[in-house]
């Protein structure tokens, strides 16, 4: 049987103590991160997992104002696209901004990675507990001015 | 190019009339409605009103319940007079005591049931109502 | 391999619908199947593209209640098909594939969705879907976000200042409703201005309302057959001449995604296969589900040089009468976006523009003998491109 | 036509799981395509099952994201099938098609699922969308329901007493659970017995608990190619001989369900393109979603002639060992039942006991496989022949 080395559970439960976990190809020596089951430059599986610096630089972003259900009393809030200083990219909420006031001056700026819950109205994205509602497991990852 | 939608099938039904095809070409009834004829494949069909009489051909007490629905209740099916078989709820008969001789080859009229609209539908739900007749 | 070809071709109108999706779809179908001069059980095989049948209406398993609600026969294989905003060109390709190989002779392909009852917060939500949900999702990510991100980093990487991209973003959505404005069949059939778009709510920065293509109720259908049996069948048969299909990596994985990797291979695989150069190409339907997703299309297919495609825009490069006549159907901005049917309405305005059928519309390319079709699933994820011609 | 094998295959265990879809399904196809000594870009295409990744995960789109998740290049085509329960056994036929008519050398097919975690509620709601969601679903039918009906319109037709037949429908479930503790990737991998089924709470009259396949995550793949690529990567080939797929309407529709329609055309463009007959099967991995539907199967597939099917069972014909071997792995029963991938699992339960390798329920002497899947209320219906030999 293959099984993973970083599923996303423990991606995300390293993130939340503090961690950006990721792999390392010994092959060609790239980084890849979120987690998968090969590297992403060369599909080999000879990887070692590696905690990653955590930071990253702002490559575009956009600020959302009509939401999917479950994120509308989060509105507006910044989506981003950064490149780890590894670099892999990440998509992740911009926080600490105010949206309203954000501008193209943004992109290049360095961000450090944080997490955030997901909204606890968005449905059918991971484990449903008892209550109907997820799982306190599912979440963003979340980019903060350094 | 539809003679009869699902919509107006069911506008018909809660007004209390079974709607449904009757074929040119092969004479065969096709009820729920579809584009053709559900035996020959023919669109040369025409709207007719059916009896709204039928016998049960077999049912289930559904004990676990799909979000949105209260069990117990009967679902069954129907097959009526015209041929076809028909889907829906049994509504006068307790679930508890639905037994396969007091249920199956009971003769039958059709009715509606409504359901107000539901999560992942588009309209509210109609589905058809067997009254057994005493 | 066998020489492939469409012979007839459907589609309802698009809009609001009271039907369902397998109605609509039964009524493409049988004008695609009467417009083939066969019948329903001449057919082999259903290709159906689906993508929210469960949450619009409750509906999984929808091929073969499509296959039977038209007549076909019980032993008719039906396959449904989900590549998001593709489904239906994955199942047209995927048709090709197995009438060129010689499995089947005649096959149905095409696809229907019914997207207005939803709501737009559920399908917003809905539609958010086909990204990555684990690392990507719960940032609340949205399909205008996804390319509002895009339009920035190709305003950054092309030195074109935002207003300027903006405003030539808006040309896209005025050209679009222009064509529309003509297609009887269109959701949208008014023209509108510059000043509309800019002036529009903001659904994502820097994309307006007027960016975006609606959502829509609406389904198409195709008859793919052998070119011994088309020809039999129809007049004027359109070849399908080569087809291409790439698989994408989430957003965060894709790093620069103003260069669509996957959408570069698949129009390579189908220029590749039917032996021809971007620059043959006459007319092109291409995935317009946002003013700059038609602007980074046309680069990646090969129309334009990287980073000038909004400039052909501006100089009216792709307007019917223009260099490369782009979306004359009105695109999915205007004709509008049922995502499981979109693949199979661009195959049925490619196949009516070959043959010459839109003079009376005013929307005719002249002389359009080769066509192509350009559909993205996702944020790239899956991306499908056919290139359809005709003899002579 | 070109001649089509299996390679490797790979399987997750089969039960409530942490892992994501994708990376269930990644798992099981990276060890078929490590068995199948070959590359991730040596595969061409990959087709995946899927059921219902929306709900459960909020993830469409399944496919691209498994191609880029294995590292397969962008030109690769993915694709995602959804026949309900059917769904990977759709994606594994549409390989064989594909490579058999010369498209493509070789081809991942499989599906995954994650069905366990959406609850029973949800998971029933959801499920239930595989009927015709017009004109049955306000009655409030599941799936359950679906063959709770069959099951009386059964005892019905053929005069058996009810209490007879639950008690015939209740060794259906024993014996898979006894397939199933041999088999370490099952969900369950406990014996019961007659008596426990019988005291399960009852889910849709007749059917109860132990009547009904679980809800299971799990992934399941395998490397399809050609003879001649097969026979220089893997020692025991297993080749697919005939495939067939049929298509139904909603239940109403079919009258008589005893007598699916749908499934009689699939096994007869089966059989007929493999050449045989079904008494040339050794054994067969079939869709017991509920233990009755073990049984009328059994006849629609012509291994029993209708009606006779519960006797046979009885007589533990179906058993390893018995007649024809039925189920060998557990079945949807015991091994569990991830929807979009029930059909690759089934493949990989017949490509290993084909090659020999189910040690404690190994089928002796088994040459000719097959598989039968059913989506929704016989919506969809896929059979597959496989052989050792040609």
């Amino acid at each position: 049987m293959v099984t993973y080395k970083l599923p996303h559970k423990e991606f995300n439960e390293a993130l939340k103590s503090g961690k950006l976990m990721g792999f390392k190809c010994n092959s060609c020596g790239a980084y890849t991160c979120p987690p998968k089951i090969n590297c992403n430059e060369c599909a080999s599986m000879d990887m070692e997992v590696v905690e990653f610096k955590g930071r990253a630089e702002i490559k575009s972003y956009t600020i959302i104002r009509v939401s999917p259900e479950g994120f509308e009393s989060e509105v507006p809030y910044i989506v981003a696209l950064a490149q780890l200083e590894e670099g892999p990219n990440l998509v992740g909420n911009l926080v600490g901004v105010d949206p309203d006031k954000v501008t193209d001056e943004i992109i290049g700026i360095k961000v450090k990675i944080g997490w955030k819950p997901a909204p606890p109205e968005v449905k059918y994205c991971g484990p449903i507990g008892k209550d109907g509602k997820i799982k306190p497991e599912m979440v963003a990852i979340t980019f903060s001015l350094m | 190019m539809y003679k009869l939608t699902y919509k107006q099938y069911f506008e018909a039904l809660k007004e209390g009339k079974l709607l449904g095809l009757k074929c040119n070409d092969c004479g065969s009834y096709t009820a729920p409605p579809k584009l053709c004829c559900d035996k020959c494949g023919s669109t040369n069909n025409e709207v007719v009103t059916l009896s709204g009489k039928g016998v049960i051909k077999t049912f289930t007490v559904i004990r676990v319940a799909p979000e949105g629905y209260d069990a117990p209740y009967i679902v069954a099916m129907a097959e009526l007079e015209e041929g076809p078989w028909l889907m829906g709820n049994i509504a006068n008969v307790d679930p508890d005591k639905a037994k396969m001789d007091n249920i199956i080859g009971k003769k039958v009229t059709v009715g509606a049931k409504v359901l107000p609209k539901m999560n992942y539908t588009p309209d509210e739900g109609v589905t058809p109502a067997f009254i057994i007749a005493e | 391999m066998r020489k492939v070809c469409v012979a007839g071709v459907g589609m309802t109108k698009f809009g609001k619908s009271e039907k369902s999706s397998i109605e609509m779809f039964a009524e493409a179908a049988m004008e695609a199947i009467i417009g083939s001069n066969i019948k329903p059980s001449d057919i082999q095989c259903l290709y159906l593209g689906n993508v929210f049948g469960d949450f619009e209406e409750g509906q999984a398993l929808m091929a073969p209640y499509a296959a039977r609600e038209i007549g076909l026969s019980v032993g008719t294989p039906s396959l449904r098909f989900e590549g998001a905003c593709a489904s239906a060109s994955m199942a047209i390709r995927d048709a090709f594939v197995a009438v060129a190989g010689g499995f089947y002779d005649v096959v149905l392909a095409g696809g229907t969705e019914r997207e207005l009852a939803m709501g737009t917060p559920l399908a917003t939500r809905t539609f958010n879907m086909a990204t990555e949900q684990y690392y990507e999702g719960m940032t609340g990510l949205t399909f205008p976000g996804v390319f509002a991100i895009l339009s920035r980093l190709y305003s950054k990487k092309y030195g074109i200042p935002l207003s300027k991209l903006k405003e030539r973003m808006a040309m896209v959505a005025v050209k679009n409703h222009k064509n529309g404005a003509k297609n009887p069949l269109a959701q949208f059939r008014k023209e509108i201005t510059v000043e509309e778009v800019l002036s529009g709510p903001m659904i994502a920065e820097p994309l307006q309302l007027l960016d975006c293509c609606p959502f829509t109720d609406g389904a198409a259908a195709i008859i793919i057959t052998t070119e011994e049996k088309a020809k039999k069948m129809v007049e004027k048969p359109v070849y399908i001449l080569g087809v291409g299909q790439g698989s994408g990596a989430p957003l965060y994985r894709q790093k620069d995604f103003t260069l669509i990797e996957s959408r570069v291979a698949a129009a390579k695989t189908a220029y590749a296969m039917a032996g021809i150069e971007p620059k043959d190409i006459d007319v092109a339907e291409v995935h317009d589900c946002f003013t700059t997703a038609e602007i980074v299309a046309t680069e990646c297919l090969g129309f334009f040089d990287f980073g000038t495609a909004s400039e052909a825009v501006e100089k009216g490069e792709t307007q019917i009468g223009g260099r490369i006549p782009i979306n004359p159907s009105g695109g999915l901005k205007s004709k509008g976006h049922p995502i499981g049917a979109t693949g199979a309405a661009q195959a049925y305005e490619i196949v009516k523009q070959v043959r010459g059928e839109f003079v009376e519309r005013g929307t005719q390319v002249e002389g359009a003998k080769i066509g192509l079709t350009d559909t993205l699933g996702g944020d790239s994820g899956v991306i499908c491109n056919i290139i359809y011609g005709i003899k002579g | 036509m070109r001649k089509v094998a299996i390679m490797g295959v790979g399987m997750t265990k089969f039960g409530p799981t942490e892992k994501s879809q994708v990376e269930l399904f990644a798992e099981a196809a990276m060890e078929a395509i490590n068995a199948s000594n070959i590359k991730t870009k040596d595969v061409q295409a990959l087709f995946l099952g899927n059921g219902l990744g929306d709900f459960e995960e909020g993830q469409l789109n399944l496919a691209g994201f498994c191609a880029n998740e294995l590292g397969l290049p962008p030109e690769t085509t993915a694709m995602r099938f959804e026949g309900a329960c059917a769904s990977a056994s759709v994606a594994i036929r549409n390989a064989f098609l594909l490579v058999a008519s010369g498209a493509y050398d070789i081809v991942v097919a499989g599906g995954t699922e994650r069905a366990f975690s959406m609850g029973t509620s949800l998971a029933t709601r959801t499920f239930a969308m595989g009927t015709d969601s017009k004109y049955e679903e306000f009655s409030g039918l599941t799936f359950p329901g679906v063959f709770a009906m069959l099951a009386h319109l059964y005892a019905n037709k053929y005069n058996i007493p009810l209490p007879k037949l639950k008690e015939r429908m209740a060794m259906v479930a024993v014996k898979n659970h006894k397939n199933g503790a041999k088999n370490p990737l099952a969900q369950f991998q406990k014996e019961i017995t007659v008596e426990t089924v019988l005291k399960g709470f009852v889910v849709a009259d007749p059917l109860q608990l132990f009547d009904c396949c679980p809800f299971s995550d799990g992934g399941a793949a395998v490397v399809i190619t050609t003879d001649e690529i097969a026979k220089k990567h893997v020692e025991k080939p297993v080749y697919i001989l005939g495939a067939g797929q049929g298509s139904a309407g909603s239940l109403c529709r079919q009258k008589d369900y005893t007598i699916m329609p749908s499934r009689i055309a699939s096994a007869k463009q089966a059989y007929k393109m493999a050449g045989v007959g079904p008494k040339d099967i050794n054994m067969a991995e079939v869709h017991d979603c509920f233990t009755i539907a073990e049984i009328v199967l059994l006849e629609n597939l012509g291994f029993y002639d209708f009606g006779t099917a519960s006797e046979a069972v009885e007589k533990g014909e179906t058993e390893i060992g018995g007649k024809i071997a039925i189920n060998p792995s557990g079945g949807l029963k015991a091994k569990g039942h991830p929807v979009g991938a029930t059909g690759a699992a089934q493949v990989y339960e017949i490509v290993k006991q084909l090659r020999g390798e189910c040690g404690a329920r190994q089928v002796e002497n088994a040459k000719i496989g097959m598989t039968d899947t059913l989506g929704g209320d016989a919506g969809t219906i896929v059979n597959l022949i496989l052989g050792i030999q040609k």
